[in-house]
């Protein structure tokens, strides 16, 4: 591996300050399973990591004001055991069980999976020198396009590989940054940069900026939720594309729907359409079905992705179908 | 670390490549005006290969019907979890390679030589655990390259492929397109078989040539007809070259076959089954006469007719094997199950060579503490051969294996030994080590009754002690035995050619698939699988089971995950790693039954034929042909995918 | 053959599966010798080409870098590998 | 903050106090073979996706491969050398052989760990349980079937010398 300098801050000021100071030359590593492998690819060329793994005051998991309180370094196993976790927030923990192996979840952070990078086949290899990596060809609009994209895809169409963004944007996460100077509270969905805004990053972290804490607020009662995930092998890989759906019924009708696909765009992708098609509508699979095709009416398929409308539809048939009873 | 100093070296090497046209597709590439990746054009040899038996033209010109067909297969990596890895050492001109092998006699120790401008003599090739073969593993190169810069540096060298390595620049399964044409007579008889396949190749021969001739086996041998023929042809492409894996082109040519079968049974109305009993080929081999000359050894793949088979349960795999899957019960007509998630049946027979070789060596010795050391040429590249040969050199010997060793995968301390492939060290070094513990064993007898004055057949042998009834009632002990014999009469070192005169030895299996396919996602889940093997005897249960067992979910892998994905436009292979070449793990295991007839070969050493390879043949059209029964749609390019499932339904969405 | 078998058809024990479950078992990779170097093999990013010239001399000149070899360590009508054409 | 190339360090590994200098860009992996001679854990894949070169990192399976070293300073490992105590193998290694869990072996050193890790935790897994715990290691023998068997009855075996 491409040898490295490594930093151990004591604060998380400390941290922001060095990454701010340092630009892009260091780069943050938590459980590093991401990052050790762009390195090893050449994908990422650090001069110094900085790890934040031993930050204790990253590390909690804690209820506050009815909100989990969940920090960035709190490792994915460490949030599975989590007792509340089943009883309260249901999406999360499936979620977490079909997430990546047992391994990768010890070491794995909170943070990390959602500041993970992109998967796609051209932007991992090392022989090709993507747009995304400073080249002028995007390889996979007409490369292999299986594995890419069908919405928001017209300029990079890498797909956000994570399975707990979608799951939190669906409970209404938020996420709390820390900068050098300021801390700031934003909504997750807002977190996630498409191409079109960044081609190079994915999220909205400024130099200097780590994510320090998720903050999911608790269900209203009765609301029920889950996420389902569509892939190829039982463990070990990464979403076709998954679906989490968060609702609630009321008398009858719908009071509160929120649908969140993985693995069809670039960022978790909020079906907001479908979701206001059904709101104050009598749960049914008719209108269910109706709304998923509203969604995916934007879809722009490349070569050989077009089977994953049909996924995606499935999904969020099925997810609201589990939901919304 | 000075592995990353090599690494970092490897950047700082300038090269100025002169780029050639390319080709990933051999369609292309096997054009006549095509850029010559090699002089002579790019199909290899020329020509196809082309094996006939009877003529295809006059079995079609009987048939009332005739059914045509084509089927695609991907590019299919081994993936052993061991990377290959050599290490070379020279000692004055003596040279020491250790490395991940299957033939450390017959392959490396000659290529060495060859390569590196010195005797085989002084070339010593060990190789130590195997971290899986899977019929990959057989190239020198490695060797040869740690060699030359040993040479060079005086020092020993190491090196290791990487992961992405392995996959790109190991040996791939050749990706294949087969067509193949059968006709059916009046009667329902099948009057001839035409099979024609290309594979691309990559750039380099390999073990091409037997690949591309174990293709055409299944279509040349497991159903009854007079007339078939294969034609084989191997392009040369740039795409990473393809070798040795599990079964070389069988799975490939059994997959078309197989896929096809299904289809002209449900065109003639009849149940998969029943057109497989009715056809496939009977213990007495095919129709036709025989062409290899009397006394002449009998191919274990041949072409012609009139030999039978030494032993085949082709009929017991399948009675059993459909028996364990309730299919008579259970099985219904395509597409009949209501709902988004059908199930279905799907079955598949396979037959493979039983595991001849090239001469096959063993050396047996008895030592003064009582102990036996049986060694052997080969190496158990995984699969358990050692205990095995183990448990066959015990055997013949009547003695505990408890007392019995084994040495092997060293070319300084083993008797010459063939390569370990075509799932032959059973049958092959079984019966050298067989033959040579039995010669020791009456050389002892023979050495203890002179000794004694007795008779031969006044003496019983009991687990290595000698009971003698005449003239005295006396026990000679293993190790009293022992000490009659010099030492060199306590060692037995011979080599067979194994084989027979007579027979056609040939392996044989029936695989039923129950699949449930989710017409939404195109997810296929396999529910139940059965897989029913005539290796002739069983020598060891457990290991024989983890075989099978495991060559069904490797190949499942191939039938529904696994592809090494090529770029079209560049040719650089993409997923060269476990996360995208999807092989199985262990939450994809289905319910698997294992069945072996367990019926002994006379040919074979205790009964046993040839298993390794087998499992990994009829798995995709098994589970191609279940897909079928459950959805109705045939799929003849592998490996079936959500995507490729889902391309072919009709979409639901859009009413 | 008709006696009845006492070793084959049983289920022994897989030989050095002790040594496997304990992580004593050797494989290739395992195996260290004295002032051992580690080898690397720098790979063509085309797929298909002629190397018209290779230039090693900053490779050689890297500290810790014991040799080179090219094709041209090689006589021109040898192969490392029997691998037809 | 120390910014440093080299790092001295010490592991707590198979019980023992072991004090060493890395680089920060060494795998713990690499450390365990390569500067310790612990080559029972196994390179198969660099990029922890295939589990052969599992250790348990305070008492949790993780891929060494893609752990710095450095990051895991002062912690606890187990690798499979140090699963054998006294010479007595531990339930899980004996299950292996007993049920022949084993084909060529090289992935075996992980699966051995992730069970036992795994058997530590759940007194009477079902067989789903087993898989879920062991669907991060990979064996391309596939000898899948033997080593759930191998793991059911190491949890009963267990539980026997526990007690």
């Amino acid at each position: 591996m491409h040898p490295f300098r490594y930093a151990e801050p004591e604060s998380v000021a400390e941290a922001c300050r060095f990454l701010k100071r340092q630009g892009t030359s260091a780069m943050p590593i938590a459980g590093g399973t991401d990052l050790l492998s762009e390195i090893k690819d050449g994908v990422a060329k650090p001069e110094s990591v900085l790890n934040l793994k031993r930050l204790p005051s990253l590390a909690h998991i804690r209820e506050q004001d009815g909100a989990l309180r969940i920090g960035g370094m709190t490792t994915l196993s460490q949030l599975q055991v989590y007792p509340v976790l089943r009883r309260n927030f249901r999406i999360i923990e499936e979620a977490l069980s079909t997430l990546a192996t047992p391994q990768i979840r010890a070491v794995g952070t909170v943070a990390g999976n959602l500041c993970q990078r992109p998967r796609c086949l051209y932007y991992r290899h090392p022989l090709f020198l993507c747009a995304k990596k400073g080249g002028t060809t995007c390889f996979a609009l007409d490369g292999d396009s299986r594995y890419h994209a069908i919405l928001q895809n017209d300029l990079c169409p890498m797909v956000h590989p994570s399975d707990l963004a979608p799951a939190f944007i669906a409970l209404e996460a938020q996420v709390l940054l820390a900068g050098p100077e300021e801390k700031r509270l934003l909504p997750l969905e807002e977190f996630f940069l498409l191409p079109g805004q960044n081609l190079s990053r994915e999220t909205v972290l400024k130099p200097g900026e780590i994510l320090v804490e998720v903050r999911v607020p608790k269900p209203k009662a009765g609301t029920r939720g889950t996420y389902l995930k569509f892939r190829e092998r039982g463990a070990g890989d990464f979403a076709l594309v998954s679906a989490a759906c968060s609702g609630r019924v009321l008398r009858g009708t719908v009071a509160e729907l929120r649908l969140v696909l993985g693995g069809v765009a670039p960022i978790p992708f909020r079906a907001r359409q479908a979701e206001e098609m059904l709101m104050g509508q009598r749960p049914k699979k008719e209108f269910f079905a109706a709304a998923a095709q509203a969604v995916l009416a934007a879809a722009t398929p490349l070569s050989g992705n077009r089977y994953k409308i049909e996924a995606a539809r499935t999904l969020m048939v099925r997810a609201m179908q589990a939901v919304l009873k | 670390m000075r592995e990353e100093v090599a690494e970092a070296a490897l950047d700082l090497i300038q090269v100025e490549y002169e780029i050639l046209p390319a080709f990933f597709d051999p369609m292309q590439a096997m054009k006549p005006d095509a850029f010559s990746i090699h002089p002579g054009g790019n199909i290899a040899g020329g020509k196809p290969i082309v094996l006939e038996r009877g003529s295809v033209e006059e079995g079609f010109a009987q048939a009332e019907r005739t059914f045509e067909g084509t089927y695609t297969t991907q590019v299919h990596c081994a993936a052993g979890m061991e990377p290959r890895v050599a290490l070379a050492q020279w000692d004055g001109d003596f040279l020491t390679v250790w490395k991940s092998s299957r033939g450390i006699h017959m392959l490396d120790r000659p290529a060495l030589a060859r390569g590196l401008g010195i005797p085989a003599q002084q070339v010593r090739v060990i190789c130590p655990a195997m971290g899986g073969g899977f019929g990959s593993k057989d190239e020198t190169r490695m060797g040869t390259l740690t060699a030359l810069l040993a040479r060079k540096c005086g020092k020993p060298v190491r090196m290791e492929y990487t992961r992405q390595e392995e996959f790109v620049a190991g040996r791939t399964r050749h990706p294949s397109i087969t067509h193949l044409k059968v006709g059916i007579g009046r009667n329902g008889e099948i009057t001839a078989i035409h099979a024609r396949t290309i594979m691309s190749k990559g750039a380099y021969m390999s073990s091409g040539s037997a690949v591309i001739r174990r293709c055409g086996q299944g279509a040349l041998y497991l159903y009854q007809t007079p007339n078939a023929k294969f034609e084989g042809t191997l392009v040369y492409t740039n795409v990473p070259p393809a070798g040795s894996y599990r079964a070389l082109g069988a799975p490939q040519g059994q997959f078309a076959l197989e896929v096809h079968m299904d289809k002209i049974a449900e065109a003639l109305g009849l149940n998969p089954l029943e057109f497989r009993r009715r056809h496939h080929v009977k213990p007495e081999g095919q129709p036709g006469r025989r062409l290899t000359p009397p006394g002449e050894l009998v191919s274990d793949q041949p072409v012609e007719g009139g030999i039978p088979f030494s032993s085949n349960r082709l009929s017991e795999c399948v009675r059993l094997g459909s028996r364990a899957m309730g299919w008579q019960r259970r099985w219904r007509p395509p597409n009949s199950s209501p709902g988004p998630k059908k199930r279905g049946l799907g079955m598949a027979l396979g037959l493979y060579r039983g595991g001849l070789a090239q001469k096959a060596g063993a050396e047996v010795e008895a030592r003064l503490d009582g102990s036996v050391e049986i060694r052997v040429g080969t190496i158990d590249v995984g699969e358990g051969a050692f205990t095995t040969l183990l448990q066959i050199g015990a055997e013949a010997l009547e003695i505990e294996p408890a007392r019995v060793t084994i040495l092997g995968g060293d070319t300084a301390t083993t008797p010459e030994a063939p390569v370990t492939s075509g799932s032959s060290t059973t049958f092959s070094m079984g019966t050298a080590v067989q033959q040579a513990a039995a010669t020791l064993k009456e050389r002892i007898l023979d050495r203890v009754c002179a000794q004694l004055g007795a008779d031969r057949e006044n003496v019983k042998w009991n687990k290595g002690a000698i009971q003698m009834n005449r003239p005295t009632k006396k026990t000679v002990a293993w190790k009293q035995a022992l000490a009659l014999l010099s030492p060199e009469e306590r060692r037995v070192r011979l080599a067979i050619q194994p084989g027979s005169t007579e027979f056609v030895i040939n392996s044989f299996a029936a695989h039923f698939a129950e699949v449930e396919v989710d017409t939404e996602t195109g997810k296929v889940a396999v529910v139940k699988y059965v897989a029913a093997h005539d290796s002739g005897r069983i020598v060891n249960p457990a290991a024989a089971q983890n075989q099978v067992e495991g060559g069904v979910m490797q190949m499942l892998g191939y039938a529904l995950t696994e592809e090494l994905l090529v770029d079209p436009k560049t040719g650089i292979p993409l997923n060269g790693n476990f996360l995208e070449h999807k092989v199985p793990v262990i939450v994809d295991l289905p319910p698997l039954k294992t069945i072996f007839v367990n019926a002994p070969d006379p040919a074979g050493p205790f009964g046993a034929k040839a298993l390794g390879e087998p499992p990994s043949i009829p798995v995709a059209p098994a589970i191609s042909n279940a897909i079928y029964n459950a959805i109705g749609i045939r799929f003849q390019d592998l490996p079936i995918t959500p995507g490729k499932i889902l391309d072919q339904l009709p979409l639901k969405g859009r009413g | 053959m008709t006696r009845s078998l006492a070793v084959v058809g049983k289920s022994l024990t897989r030989l050095g599966a002790l040594e496997k479950v304990t992580g004593r078992s050797q494989y290739t990779g395992d195996l260290t010798l004295p002032g051992m170097l580690h080898a690397k093999i720098l790979r063509s990013p085309h797929p298909h080409a002629r190397i018209v010239s290779i230039d090693t001399c900053a490779a050689q000149a890297l500290p810790g870098v014991a040799a080179v070899v090219t094709p041209r360590d090689v006589a021109p009508d040898t192969r490392l590998q029997p691998d037809r054409a | 903050m120390k910014i440093k190339k080299r790092w001295k360090v010490f592991f707590l590994i198979n019980g023992k106090r072991r004090s060493l200098t890395i680089e920060p860009h060494w795998t713990l992996l690499e450390v365990l073979r390569d500067q310790l001679g612990l080559t029972g854990t196994k390179k198969g894949c660099d990029r922890a996706e295939c589990g052969s070169c599992t250790v348990l990192l305070e008492r949790e399976p993780v891929y060494s491969c893609q752990v710095l070293a450095v990051q895991a300073r002062g912690q606890r490992i187990t690798t499979i050398e140090g699963l054998t105590r006294n010479g007595k193998l531990h339930p899980v290694q004996q299950s292996f052989i007993d049920h022949d869990g084993v084909q060529c072996g090289f992935c075996t050193p992980g699966f051995v760990l992730t069970a036992s890790a795994f058997l530590d935790r759940t007194r009477r897994p079902t067989p789903d349980q087993v898989k879920q715990a062991l669907s991060g290691n990979i064996c391309r023998c596939n000898a899948y079937v033997k080593i759930i068997e191998s793991v059911l009855s190491a949890s009963k075996r267990g539980k026997r010398i526990r007690d």
